[in-house]
């Protein structure tokens, strides 16, 4: 009998997301018994998730791995996951430890906030600038994960004495808006040299606006996006540089860990990630995968065909 | 003069609608260079007819003819285009447009290889036509800021603009004065002599002898005689039409006429009516009188509680009330029976038994919940006592015919154990058995110490079943008269502002 | 005269109630779809016939239910209110902030139904006082209720519940049957009764066919219409309990996007969106009905957009199948 | 009334220029003439979507489809883009609008033919159009670099001082002006909407007319599809989720009649800008984002009261006194 595993994301119809299932599919070749099913919902709700996860509990499957649209509200449910023998695996975007045993941060928290401050630093030099003015382009005000990473960008921010972070603005992962927000930003912030945005719609969005307000050159976009998505934007400029983690890998380690938790073969500390090597768990049970990934115009396009 | 053939003729046609049978094998002809004026009671299918006969509606059966051909008016558009054109009874327009479009909606003109609207010739003919037959408006206002009377000034234009072969007027008069109506002769007159055949519906035999060359009568969605007009009387015609003598028709019987029930006193409205005061006693029958659009229906809706902004004082049995809704003034003891009773006085979707129950269901299921052995046994109460024709009170009032769904109406009021009761329009539309019903009825009903205003256009009902008739005009009432003073002449000319 | 007034009338067993009758049988031909779709699924997936599974089905469409009782009598009434959504949000910010002052269980659900009461009023009074068409004005609350939830929560979360508060939402009152839907069954119980029952239901009949007439007779329409928005907004806020139970947390975004899925299950339950007709029992098949289907579905691991394409597409199906049948039987008949 | 209305859409351009200098006062760039292109140049989309739902309203229906056609025929147009990149672009915006033309003839049809609420229909084919994005797209975007440079370039070139796009919905505006005017086919769209039974008096066929405004509606939603992916140069399911509720809301702020046959091209157009002005002025004056519905929701609730009073019904006036006073 073979190991069925719910791949639960955000909402379908992303690619960051389609990316990690092709992960989780490798992860079920290797392992040869395992069936990953992979499914969301239409728009990124935690009602639709909690439908979703409904059916797979129905199903009986063995494992849910899921990226949750909220940290609290899949709780309830992923409870009652667990208590019909179903092991909660979240991985990308969190779950409160009560809703699931292990969380596989793509990385550290912190070191993505880190990350995305060194970027907009290179930015800001890029510009010719000594020093400049950022603004940080977000999702919706209410997205865990960005809200978690503006957090610990501010945290790192002070060791920074040449960046000035002037505001955040809310993009709601809607093209138009983020677009809006991101002109209304470069109207608004003359000396503006970087924008952060931390979410793969936010980025490019505001690329196409910078380059459209023709400030390429002046103003540098960043943050975390996929190559696929932004390999234009490199190409023509406006992006120099950006991080992501491998959602293959990702999506590959979530299904690892799920199957080693359905088989057992987890400890309080630590479960193996297969070829990624060993996660280890921290008190409430959180692991961090590896270090973002940096990408400009020397590697884009190289993984441009991949993710 | 019927040497000449026909324009238009219609054989054996029938037209139904859910529980009534409108036109039975009914036939009429039109000859060009003449009048002929369709005749027959309230009911009698005439209004039908024109829509008929201008693709308005399509005949279950029988054969329409132009200029000997037979025809098949599918469309409206289709009766346009042979050149046969109407002024409907209700006047269909369009209220957010101006005059002009009223008038050529459907058949703009247009300029250039494109098409393109020209306004400008559309906005003078427009001024033109509306010259010709003296009815002072600007081609360019919304019709939406223009009276009763005008508006049907602009229907009649509209009829005009087409290039006309059948003009049909359905009681294009009855909301006309003096004045418009002379102009409306001359109009008439001046098509006749163009070679249009024209078909005149009137219920005024002064007009029909005026004007008219041929007629035709209709009793009861059937076909029952046609001819010269120099060669029959009025007397002939009313026999025709009614198929009895004109005696029988009002069956006014005295009732004692006892205190004052109802006093008005200086009830106005910011643009309907002005200053009307009057009062109204037990067992007696108050007649308003007026041309289509002098403002009564308005009056009686604002006794009902349904219109806003009026001011004046209102006493039921000496003492004041305050009439904010139709729920005040049904409390009060005054009851309306609508003169639109489709759209006004029945839910058509339900049955006869929850319409009559509707006024009161309060009062008949107290504790909210419905009791529908309760509803049943009051609506069945007075549904026989008027008489309505239904299988069942369970029948939808949608199924009903014209009268029985005006007695469903007046039925539900009489439940409701009224002081006062307002027929505005009773017996319009209504067939010839409901109409006489419903005026034993109303003599019923005095002579049971009720008290009944009745709103009518039709001069011989009032004068028939009025003890005493106001009459309006333009929104003032401008006389009264009392039943021993009662003369058509003197009625008529105060209606029309004379 | 006679001959018109004697017509053959169907009068069958049933009460002779033209529009009654219709929908009985509208009823019957959802009930006949719905038995279909149950049969399909039992055959398409062994997870299906499982009283567990089945209870936990009803978890995804029971709080869109129970709103969709008091809109289906707005409806019938002829307005619409496209704010419930939106209320669901407010109600449930209220509810939070009243947990996080430490508020008891049942404080907390009477703030919950206090404020979708309040919303509700709001929608009713703009759209009786103003006289406005209802779907503007609710477009407009969609958005103004919804935005007081993003001021007044903007990025926080609001999850201090007490445990007791947890049962209304995630109970079960007896074996499989969860509260939520046992409340279902009392509220279809309860609206059945209050919209067939009843004088307000009868009234509500009434307007919706012919509001003219219904005030000639002596309604008050305008108060009827507060009335039913009022309850409404009541029972969006009973559904904001149920949903921010369920959820255990509030959040801006929640309840986002249902009012189309509660519309919809309003009209595919038989009731005219030009008012007038309609009746529970349709809606409560229909509700069933639609969540078999995604349930369904969803054991497929059909994707849920996938699903909705299904949801539209039955929608205009079910409504077009009547007028198709007629007009085909007219052309049948015709010589 | 020609009076009054002319006064409401004075009054909202008078409102929308209060706005604009309002905004003017704390960012004095706003006020630049570039940067009130750009806003105009933003809003071009909503403005022609609005005109297409302003013939749909004016008929008494309603298209809550247009985002999800937009995001159909976006989706396709970028696919065959992207798959075909030597194909014209001029080619590819009329294949949109034929698509949208079609999706729209889908509503129309069912509307004319079946007699089918219009929201009901809409309701449905929303759900269907946006599902069938995903369905043929598999859930993949198409990205910025996928596109041809043509396919991107077009609607941001500038000519005359305008980009294409803002000239798109010039023409838009201004076929719209002539059609409401000038065509006969215009013409019977208000006068069907208006009085439904006299239009059937006339010879005008309504249904044809409800058939005819949904095509329209669709046949520009269409050519949005392509003008909205190539602005934002990336194609996904959710494009424009949730945007048939602002076209719908321009409408209104404009003083469409939601009861049909009311409604011009000029107030429509300023509705629409009313809103692009909000949207546009909103972040720029750094209001908190959380704020932005709810200003948003306020304004459509307000401009609605407003529109209530100015539409309110004359009735007929048979004082002769009071027939001078509202002469
Ligand atoms: N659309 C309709 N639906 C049902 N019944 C109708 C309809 N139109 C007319 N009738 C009925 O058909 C009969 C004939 O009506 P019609 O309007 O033709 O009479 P008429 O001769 O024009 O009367 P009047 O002199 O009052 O105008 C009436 O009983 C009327 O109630
Ligand atoms: N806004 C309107 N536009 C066109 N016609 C109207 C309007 N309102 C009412 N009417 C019609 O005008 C007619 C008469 O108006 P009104 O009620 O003021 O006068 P009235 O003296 O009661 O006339 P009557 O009772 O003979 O109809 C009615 O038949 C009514 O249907
Ligand atoms: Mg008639
Ligand atoms: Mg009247």
């Amino acid at each position: 009998d073979s190991v069925r595993i719910g791949l639960v994301v955000k909402a379908l119809g992303i690619g960051f997301f389609e990316a990690a299932n092709e992960g989780a599919q490798e992860a079920a070749k290797e392992l040869g018994d395992v069936e990953v099913i992979y499914t969301g919902p239409t728009s990124t709700t935690a009602e639709g998730q909690i439908e979703v996860i409904n059916s797979l509990i129905a199903q009986k499957v063995d494992a849910i791995a899921v990226s949750a649209n909220d940290t609290d509200a899949l709780v309830p449910i992923l409870k009652k996951a667990q208590q019909r023998g179903i092991k909660v695996v979240s991985w990308d975007s969190g779950v409160a430890p009560d809703g699931r045993q292990v969380h596989l941060n793509p990385s550290s928290n912190a070191l993505i906030g880190e990350m995305n401050v060194k970027l907009a630093a290179e930015a800001v030099l890029a510009s010719g600038a000594e020093q400049g003015d950022i603004a940080i382009l977000s999702a919706t005000p209410t997205s865990t994960n960005q809200n978690i990473w503006i957090d610990e960008m501010k945290k790192v921010l002070p060791q920074y004495p040449n960046l000035n972070l002037v505001t955040t603005v809310y993009g709601d992962d809607l093209a138009d808006k983020s677009y809006r927000e991101t002109v209304g930003l470069l109207k608004s912030y003359p000396n503006l040299k970087a924008i952060v945005s931390p979410t793969s719609v936010g980025i490019v969005a505001a690329a196409q606006a910078v380059h459209d307000q023709g400030r390429a050159g002046e103003v540098f976009v960043t943050g975390l996006g996929l190559p696929s998505e932004l390999a234009g934007h490199v190409d023509s400029g406006v992006v120099k540089s950006f991080a992501i983690w491998n959602p293959i890998d990702l999506g590959y380690a979530a299904t690892m860990i799920s199957y080693n938790l359905v088989k057992g073969s987890a400890t309080d500390s630590s479960v193996g990630m297969g070829r990624i090597g060993t996660a280890s768990l921290d008190a409430d049970g959180s692991a961090a995968m590896a270090e973002p990934f940096i990408y400009n115009a020397s590697n884009v396009h190289a993984f441009a065909d991949i993710f | 003069m019927s040497d000449s053939n026909p324009l238009f003729s219609l054989r054996g046609v029938s037209k139904s609608f859910p529980g009534v049978k409108a036109l039975d094998q009914v036939q009429l002809d039109l000859y060009p260079g003449q009048v002929t004026a369709l005749i027959g009671e309230n009911g009698a299918g005439k209004s039908t007819l024109v829509k008929t006969m201008t693709g308005i509606y399509q005949p279950d059966a029988g054969e329409l003819r132009f200029r000997g051909e037979a025809i098949c008016l599918d469309t409206p558009d289709a009766a346009r285009q042979l050149g046969i054109t109407a002024i409907h009874q209700e006047t269909v327009l369009f209220d957010e447009l101006s005059v002009t479009e009223n008038i050529f909606a459907g058949h703009y003109l247009t300029k250039g290889r494109f098409k393109q609207l020209d306004w400008d010739a559309m906005h003078a003919r427009a001024g033109q036509i509306l010259q010709d037959i003296e009815a002072p408006v600007d081609p360019q206002t919304r019709l939406k800021y223009l009276s009763i009377g005008q508006r049907h000034m602009v229907a009649i234009a509209r009829a005009l603009s087409f290039d006309a072969q059948v003009v049909i007027l359905d009681e294009p008069t009855a909301a006309l004065s003096h004045h418009e109506i002379e102009e409306l002769y001359a109009i008439v007159r001046r098509l006749k002599q163009a070679g249009c055949a024209i078909m005149f519906i009137s219920h005024k035999f002064d007009e029909i002898f005026a004007i008219a060359d041929r007629y035709t009568v209709f009793r009861d969605g059937c076909y029952v005689g046609d001819g010269r007009i120099d060669e029959i009387d009025e007397a002939g015609l009313v026999t025709l039409m009614v198929g009895r003598t004109v005696e029988q028709v009002y069956p006014k019987a005295s009732a004692e006429i006892g205190d004052t029930v109802l006093q008005v006193k200086q009830l106005s409205h910011p643009t309907e009516f002005d200053d009307i005061s009057f009062e109204l006693r037990q067992g007696e029958i108050l007649g308003f009188y007026g041309l289509v659009g002098a403002g009564r229906t308005e009056l009686m809706q604002a006794l009902f509680g349904v219109s806003k902004g009026v001011q004046g004082r209102v006493e039921v049995g000496q003492q004041r009330v305050d009439i904010r809704s139709p729920a005040d003034a049904i409390k009060a003891g005054i009851v309306y029976v609508p003169e639109e009773r489709q759209a006004q006085g029945t839910v058509q979707e339900m049955s006869i038994f929850q319409n009559i129950s509707l006024p009161q269901l309060s009062q008949i299921n107290r504790s909210g919940w419905l009791n529908e052995e309760a509803e049943y046994a009051l609506a069945d109460t007075y549904a026989s006592r008027l008489q309505v024709k239904a299988p069942d009170w369970r029948e939808k009032v949608g199924n009903l015919s014209g009268g029985n769904q005006q007695k469903v109406v007046i039925g539900k009021w009489l439940a409701t154990q009224p002081r006062v009761i307002i027929l505005d329009e009773p017996t319009k539309g209504i067939d010839i058995g409901s109409k006489a019903a419903v005026h034993a009825f109303m003599s019923e009903l005095v002579q049971e110490g009720l008290a009944v205003i009745m709103v009518s256009s039709e001069l011989p009902e009032v004068m028939g079943m009025a003890d005493r008739i106001i009459i309006m005009h333009e929104g003032q009432a401008v006389s009264e008269v009392a039943r021993h003073e009662f003369s058509a002449e003197r009625i008529v000319s105060a209606a029309s502002g004379g | 005269m006679e001959k018109i007034m004697h017509k053959p009338m169907a009068t069958t067993g049933l009460p002779a109630i033209g529009w009654s009758r219709r929908l009985l049988s509208w009823e019957f031909f959802l009930l006949l779809m719905t038995a279909v779709v149950f049969g399909l699924n039992s055959l398409a997936s062994p997870y299906f016939l499982d009283p567990w599974n089945l209870s936990d089905a009803t978890f995804n469409f029971v709080e869109k239910a129970v709103v969709a009782l008091p809109l289906a009598m707005l409806i019938i009434c002829r307005e619409i209110d496209l704010s419930v959504a939106s209320i669901i949000a407010l109600a449930s910010a209220a509810m939070g902030f009243a947990a996080q002052a430490g508020a008891g269980t049942e404080l907390i659900v009477l703030a919950g139904l206090g404020v979708g009461l309040l919303c509700g009023l709001v929608n009713g009074l703009l759209v009786t006082r103003f006289e406005i068409p209802s779907i503007v004005v609710t477009i407009g609350t969609m958005s103004l209720f919804r935005g007081l939830t993003y001021i007044l929560l903007g990025d926080t979360v609001l999850k201090d519940y007490p445990e007791s508060f947890a049962y209304l939402g995630q109970g079960y009152v007896y074996w499989v049957f969860s509260f939520e839907f046992v409340l279902f069954g009392v509220l279809a119980l309860l609206f059945y009764g209050l919209l067939h029952r009843t004088n307000f239901g009868r009234r509500t009949y009434a307007i919706g066919n012919n509001p003219t007439a219904a005030f000639y007779s002596g309604i008050n329409v305008a108060r009827h219409r507060l009335i039913l928005f009022v309850l409404v907004g009541l029972v969006s806020g009973l559904a904001s309990v149920l949903l921010t139970s369920r959820l255990g947390s509030t959040r801006p975004t929640i309840a986002l996007g249902w009012e189309l899925s509660i519309i919809t299950m309003v009209v595919l339950g038989g009731v005219s969106i030009m008012g007038g007709a309609g009746t529970i029992l349709g809606v409560v098949i229909a509700v069933f009905l639609m969540g078999l289907v995604t349930f369904g579905l969803g054991l497929l691991n059909v994707p849920g957009i996938v699903m909705s394409i299904i949801i539209g597409a039955m929608l205009i199906g079910v409504i077009a199948t009547p007028v198709l049948l007629k007009k085909f039987k007219g052309r049948k008949s015709a010589p | 009334m020609k009076k009054m209305l002319q006064n409401r859409e004075i009054l909202l351009a008078v409102l929308i220029l209060a706005m604009i200098l309002l905004v003017g006062m704390i960012t004095p760039d706003f006020l630049l003439p570039s940067n009130l292109l750009a806003v105009y140049n933003d809003t071009s989309i909503l403005i022609i979507l609005a005109l297409g739902q302003m013939l749909v309203i004016l008929t008494r229906c309603i298209d809550l489809s247009v985002a999800a056609n937009l995001a159909l025929t976006g989706m396709v147009v970028a696919m065959l883009n992207s798959a075909y990149p030597a194909l014209p672009v001029p080619l590819l915006m009329a294949a949109g609008a034929l698509l949208g033309l079609l999706l729209g003839i889908v509503n129309g049809a069912l509307v004319w033919k079946l007699g089918i609420p219009a929201i009901v229909v809409t309701l449905g084919t929303m759900s269907i159009y946006r599902g069938l994005v995903f369905l043929l797209s598999d859930g993949a975007w198409v990205n910025a670099h996928e596109m041809s440079a043509s396919f991107v370039s077009i609607p941001r070139a500038t000519v005359l001082g305008l980009p294409v796009l803002a000239w798109v919905s010039v023409l838009v505006i201004v076929i719209m002006v002539h059609f409401t005017r000038q065509r006969r086919l215009g013409r019977e769209i208000y006068a069907a909407g208006n009085n439904p039974t006299a239009a059937f008096y006339t010879g005008i066929q309504v249904g044809r007319l409800q058939f005819v405004a949904f095509s329209i509606s669709g046949l520009l939603a269409g050519l949005c599809g392509y003008l909205w992916v190539s602005r934002y140069a990336v194609a996904y399911v959710d494009v424009a989720a949730g945007f048939e509720l602002q076209v719908i809301a321009a409408c209104v702020i404009g003083g469409v009649s939601i009861m049909g046959g009311i409604g011009t091209v000029q107030g429509c157009v300023l509705g629409a800008l009313f809103l692009g002005v909000i949207n546009n002025a909103l972040p720029v004056l750094g209001v908190s984002p959380f704020w932005q519905m709810a200003i948003s929701g306020a304004v459509i609730v307000i401009a609605v009261i407003a529109n209530s009073r100015a539409e309110r019904k004359v009735g007929r006036i048979i004082l002769k006194k009071a027939a001078l006073h509202a002469g």
